[in-house]
């Protein structure tokens, strides 16, 4: 099997025991899957992984995994893993949710995110819908969409395409994956979390509850038939003309991660105070 | 009343150079060992608006505002009025202006103070093209008794060996000569110099310096006025001293990047303002149920909404104490003046640490925008620093129901310490958990922890051992500070309890310190009475109980809580 | 005690049915003259969860929670852990299970409950394929005395002809006839049908709808647990009735864009929970600050941060009243009971509009999210319309100063009347100043259109006349109501107040209604007693005072309420 | 002169009489001087026009105008328009304000704007700084700025284009002029305000107090010079490789605007209400 680890961290190793409450057949088991295939597949130890998330079905992960962990609010993971990494560099620091959390009320972060380019890897959980709150269109729900009853007849807009606007705001990374193949998405994982710099992957995660349509996905995904582009100018070609159900990597970059300070002290705090010295009595 | 210090107030439209004046007199009283503050007051232009600069100086340390202006300099009169609310003039005062700028305003000619023209621009034309302003420095620097060398070494300083201070020293020549005539101010006693380690600085450095001292090395942050100052000093050390400084894209952002930080085990701070406030206060609920120390400075200015920006008060009280969803106890505290912004901040951080909890330190404009110079407080040591195991045996539970209900904390890295802070409500081990039981005990424990924690003498500070007793906090200590040194004469003697800790309530220790108190001003900046209400709320204060409280911008004086005593005593 | 009332649970996990037993149950109560209540419980799984379904069958209106568990059918036992703590079952309860699911749980056998086992999904095959909840459903209805006929009309509108309403009866009369042998269940007094008109609603509707009877045609909102169904019922009536919903991108949105309608002028709203009000609170200021009505709903749920989304508490009062930074008055109010969140609401959005001041008002769960039969309201009239001039003459000044202090408000559209609303602080025509006279003047002016306003009656509900008061607010007044109703026998009597309005404070009317009362026992759901330190901050109550407050999820009941008056007549 | 008005409402019938807290010589007095034009163009009675803005030196705005106004707090100007568009759709409602207030701490909002289309337009004065707090780099702030405290040595990352942004959440209108040019920053303003649904122009508005390099602006802005185009696509590429002082209107696109209701009353609050009512007794 591709991929598969043989070294001293199974998969198993990165499982917490804690069963999920999704709902069965939730596309997010199949996240579950490809996050702890990769990280044994990058062998790094449990301890060192953190995992951020904010709120919604596919935000309560940190708990199904054996890692770091921290359930925060809704829409504000990115900051908060922003935060860890700049003061713990040395972790590896991963941000997973949904659609709702990331691109409703979360989209400023998500910007500034793709912008700030701190070396974090960011898991989008989308499946076009809120569905810890029981049904709700997302930024990328489709305009038909009418199981709502807060729009009724559909939203009416055209959903949002996460990559494009990653891509916009300067992700330098961007992927999309889907979780009927936790071992493909783990490959991809793997690369997200190896790259320097912000990372972006995009999981097709179907919620058959609130989205009982999404059952296709399964059969619609395919791999995407180019090569990752390192041109952002064909990246957003390729992202505003294919049919989002292309996976891989999509576009990759070469732009310079956020430079952390360097952790080296330079000075005493003594030395910063003698600023506010008063010179000598004249 | 002998004159103890002296306030000067040089205003003038933008770049004409009144705050130039400002900073070199404040600086020059300093070599000259005087005690020193230097406060500005602009209008909302950014540049070009008028703005006043007021420098006091004083032969000891200086609490708090001057009562009155002794010597007003007016470069011009442009938009004066804006000030006219933040100078009292009577007829102690002195003004001087350059006739050429036009008449006195009605509202200046009417307060009684005496009046001098005097040909600044003139002067300067004469003095090689000096700016008028160089003038109205040594016209001050002369009638302040500031040696000519005091201000040539800070204007030496300032324009380090450029031209500017060249002509500059000619105008200061030609100022002091012209004031040498002038006679009429009632000059303070000089200071006697000291050996004492003085410092100029600014309540939001001293804010920023406390973080640093207290361990604090991250902090992210958005600018606003006016606490921007405490993120840009944390932004100048923070690398130097191997920390991180980020600016956020939002308050939002600011928060959960410094509780990202903390969680990863680095203390970790942000400042604000009202408005930010509001905005992080869902996540600072975050940090209140997930267990993470942060602080968060909130350089209070006048509110509500948008309100006064540029200005100070006490009114969001509220907020910091009840402004959180939910039942979220958390700490807030208050520095009690400039340089008490050091301290008070040193402690939050080590507190929250500690107990690994939010704190809210509420500084204000008029603390983290004066400039002093002040005796350098001698370092504090607090050894309360965050419970983290040195390992971890068999099954971690990180919200342990403990003793002293704060639980040991793992940070990401350590073998076997894996857990998931929780916003949601949760069971020990941090499992999600919608049981009264799991409930209770966790609000059980968050409450508990602040609420049994020994916070010592530090929590408020009390002086004077009267009968009436004055409860206050932040700025408005100083007014009541000076107001007990001046008037020992109220009836039955007065006693001031100056509190720091403002949250959790402390009944006991308060208990104590009300000994022999027979009735309580509670005196606060806001117009809602919110500290007065809060101590209601709080506290069970059996003896009588009276609010005087107004709202900003312009500072509580002493001689404004002298009146409301006397009142009470007539009424 | 005479049973006047049966409360019958039913649990299973996800997709067994037991919701749609308890919707039958409920329906088929009205259908025969009872009035019912139904409440629903829930573990975090969206689907395929444990659920557990109480309805409650009285012959008066229903007030407050059952005091224990008439009658429990267990579809299974999986995760019944889970409910154990909202649900008492002691010797008058009956418990019956299918032996094929297992054991009955300790907790469970141990309560003393009477057991009854029962094969409902035998039964079930046996009654040609019926699912084993069809069979529960006839044994409820069997056991509580409905008519088959009620079952079976409730059962054929939910099915509309489908074949599953066959099947369905089938297994209802299976369920009836296995019944039939059982006895031992005290059943209330039958209902004497009522030609008073009834209603089925949630408080979550009935907040909707008094939001539109109030004239309210903008709403925006952002999902959130337990609130999402006022914005739901909003976009499905709104756009039929001319107005307009949108779903924002989140609450910082929300909030603005009802700001904005009203600006426009047009009555606007928004729902929320605690988090969701916690990022409002800035934007909320802005409200208070140009003075634009607006009202926002908080259902509030278990805090602090996420807290329990699903479950009930009353701990968002502390944000409600002082979250906002500076000194920012506004109305707070608070339903009293399911049917009264529809005059609540109205009467918030009617003051709001006169006052031009934002209002929140306090649901929770445990009212927004029951259903009731309940008797339905007359239709309440308020007449305090937007002041908005006819015509304007001269120069306009929106923030003109008035003797009632509030100021007539031109809309967009109308010539002559263009200002611009300010957040920050202004003079009377808006524009910005930072003058202390333009500040106080203001703040004057915000604080007295509401302190000065006459609520009339309205503002709180009194019942009996006893000299122990029970002061409570929102969806704990049903508790106490229930005690006042059984229990007069208390030394002195019982006295009842429920606030419906709780900011800003009504020293005046509530002196009126302490007349004669010797102590007061403050009764709310929230673990630091917000409700209690609110009035001994805001009253000057001169009596002995008591706070009984306890943490959600499990709601206070009336037996809660009497022991601690007990204990307090003992100690 | 192009665009000169010759009716009813002249230039100055759109100015308060508040004098601005600007800096002399900031941009935005010229960005002033073009709405006041543009509305003169259009000829819309002052009383109907609404101009909403956030906080920041730009967004002060609204009171030295004759119109509607509103200065709401920082951010938010987007949502508070939306609003009032939707409950008022018959006023002309705009938005102005800064780049801080639009893509820091409104990026939200922004982006959601762009996808929701409804009839505002939305006028944002770039001059990659916040002015109003004395000079702190902005999303728009060039990576070696380091004339703030805050950010010393400069931000370090690439700058935002708003433009590309827009257009990658879906904004159907989108132009750039500069405040140099009132009369062309009008004609612009003419179109993008006549356009059905959301447009967007940046006006490069210089600050010269705390961006003293802007003062060059004025000579670098050319028109732009292809048309507008209606291909987003396209508009992508040249948005990626623009040098971001080409003005005009650079993409136009023809999605529908957001549909408000009706204001028609189709059915009685009392008929809703009996949705509640039981049936009668058995
Ligand atoms: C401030 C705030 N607003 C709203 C909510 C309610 N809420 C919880 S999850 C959620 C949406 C979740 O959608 P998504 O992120 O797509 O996750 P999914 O459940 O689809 O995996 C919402 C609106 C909240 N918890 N906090
Ligand atoms: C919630 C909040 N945070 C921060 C501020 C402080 N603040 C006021 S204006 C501003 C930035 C303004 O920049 P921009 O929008 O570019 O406007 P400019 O002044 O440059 O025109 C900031 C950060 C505030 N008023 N409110
Ligand atoms: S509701 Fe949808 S997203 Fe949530 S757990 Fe169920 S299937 Fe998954
Ligand atoms: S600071 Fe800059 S943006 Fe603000 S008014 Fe001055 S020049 Fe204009
Ligand atoms: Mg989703
Ligand atoms: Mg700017």
């Amino acid at each position: 099997m591709k991929g598969k680890p043989s070294h001293a961290f199974s998969t198993k190793c990165y499982k917490s025991d804690i069963k999920p409450i999704w709902c069965p057949g939730c596309g997010d088991f199949g996240v579950l899957a490809s996050i702890t295939r990769a990280l044994a597949i990058l062998q790094v130890p449990p301890e060192e992984v953190a995992v951020v998330s904010g709120i919604g079905c596919s935000s309560r992960i940190p708990a199904y995994l054996n890692a770091y962990g921290f359930h925060g609010v809704h829409g504000r993971a990115l900051p908060l893993a922003t935060g860890l990494k700049l003061a713990r560099p040395e972790l590896t620091v991963l941000v997973a949710g949904g659609d709702g959390d990331g691109f409703a009320i979360g989209g400023n972060h998500f910007l500034h995110a793709c912008r700030r380019n701190a070396d974090i890897t960011y898991i989008v959980m989308d499946n076009q819908v809120y569905g810890m709150t029981k049904g709700q269109a997302s930024p990328t729900t489709e305009p038909d969409w009418d199981l709502s009853q807060l729009t009724p007849g559909g939203p009416g807009m055209n959903p949002f395409l996460p990559l494009l606007l990653a891509l916009g705001s300067g992700a330098n990374f961007l992927a999309r994956a889907s979780s009927s193949d936790p071992g493909g998405a783990a490959d991809i994982l793997v690369e997200a979390i190896r790259h320097p710099g912000f990372s972006f992957v995009q999981i097709l995660s179907p919620c058959l509850t609130f989205q009982p349509e999404q059952r296709k996905w399964k059969k619609m995904v395919r791999p995407a038939p180019v090569k990752a582009t390192t041109d952002p100018v064909r990246a957003a070609k390729r992202l505003m003309t294919d049919d989002n159900f292309f996976v891989g990597v999509l576009y990759q970059g070469e732009r310079d991660p956020y430079e952390e300070s360097s952790e080296e002290v330079t000075c005493k705090l003594d030395s910063l105070e003698s600023e506010f010295q008063l010179p000598g009595l004249l | 009343m002998i004159q103890e210090r002296l306030s000067i107030t040089v205003a003038g439209s933008g770049g004409a150079g009144a705050v130039t004046v400002g900073n070199t007199l404040l600086e020059a009283a300093g070599l000259t060992g005087w005690y020193a503050r230097l406060t500005r007051s602009s209008g909302p232009q950014i540049r070009g608006g008028e703005v006043a600069a007021t420098v006091c100086l004083s032969s000891h340390p200086i609490q708090s505002e001057p009562t009155h202006c002794d010597l007003l300099l007016a470069l011009d009169w442009k938009n004066i009025s804006r000030f006219a609310d933040e100078m009292v003039l009577n007829r102690h005062s002195m003004v001087i202006s350059d006739p050429a700028q036009g008449a006195v305003p009605d509202s200046i000619r009417d307060s009684g103070a005496h009046y001098l023209a005097m040909p600044f621009k003139a002067l300067a034309a004469q003095a090689g093209g000096a700016r008028p302003n160089m003038i109205v420095l040594g016209v001050a620097a002369q009638l302040a008794g500031l040696s000519r060398k005091s201000v040539e070494q800070t204007l030496e300083k300032t324009f380090h060996g450029d031209r500017r201070f060249v002509t500059g020293m000619a105008g200061v020549d030609a100022g002091i000569a012209a004031a040498l005539p002038v006679n009429g101010l009632d000059l303070p006693s000089a200071p006697t110099p000291s050996r004492a380690e003085r410092w100029s600085i600014t309540g939001n450095q001293a804010a920023a310096l406390g973080a640093l001292r207290a361990g604090v090395r991250f902090a992210a942050g958005y600018p606003i006025t006016p606490a921007t100052e405490v993120l840009e000093w944390l932004a100048l050390a923070l690398p130097k001293l191997g920390g991180e400084f980020v600016q956020a894209e939002d308050e939002l952002a600011a928060v959960n990047q410094i509780i990202g930080a903390s969680f990863g085990g680095v203390p970790a701070i942000t400042a604000t303002s009202g408005p930010g406030l509001a905005l992080m206060m869902e996540s600072i609920g975050l940090a209140v149920a997930a267990e993470v120390p942060i602080v968060v400075i909130d350089v209070m200015r006048g509110g509500p909404a948008t309100g006064i920006p540029t200005k100070s008060e006490q009114s969001d009280l509220n907020i910091a104490i009840h402004g959180l969803p939910g039942d979220a106890p958390h700490l807030v505290m208050a520095p009690t003046s400039v340089n008490d912004c050091l301290d008070t901040t040193h402690w939050a951080v080590k507190l929250s640490e500690w107990l690994q909890v939010p704190a809210i330190v509420l500084s204000n404009q008029a603390l983290g925008q004066t400039r002093m110079i002040d005796n350098k407080p001698a370092p504090r040591e607090w050894a309360t620093e965050r419970k983290v195991p040195d390992q971890v045996d068999g099954a971690y539970q990180r919200y342990q129901l403990t003793p002293d209900s704060v639980s040991p904390m793992t940070l990401p890295g350590m073998p076997g310490g894996q857990y998931t802070a929780e916003g949601l409500e949760h069971d020990e081990s941090g499992i999600p958990s919608v049981r009264a039981r799991d409930h209770l005990h966790q609000l059980d424990k968050r409450r508990n922890k602040l609420a049994e924690f020994d916070y010592g003498d530090y929590w408020a500070d009390v002086e004077g051992a009267g009968s009436t007793a004055i409860i206050t906090w932040g700025a408005t200590v100083g007014a009541a500070r000076e107001l007990l040194a001046r008037s020992p004469e109220f009836d039955g003697g007065l006693r001031l309890i100056a509190l720091r800790l403002l949250a959790p309530e402390q009944p006991g220790p308060m208990a104590k310190m009300l000994r022999g108190v027979k009735r309580i001003l509670v005196v606060e900046q806001s117009h809602g009475a919110q500290f007065y209400r809060y101590l209601k709320s709080g506290y069970d204060l059996s003896v009588r109980m009276r609010s005087f409280c107004r709202p900003g911008p312009v500072p509580i004086l002493a001689v404004e809580i002298a009146t409301q005593l006397q009142q009470w005593d007539s009424s």
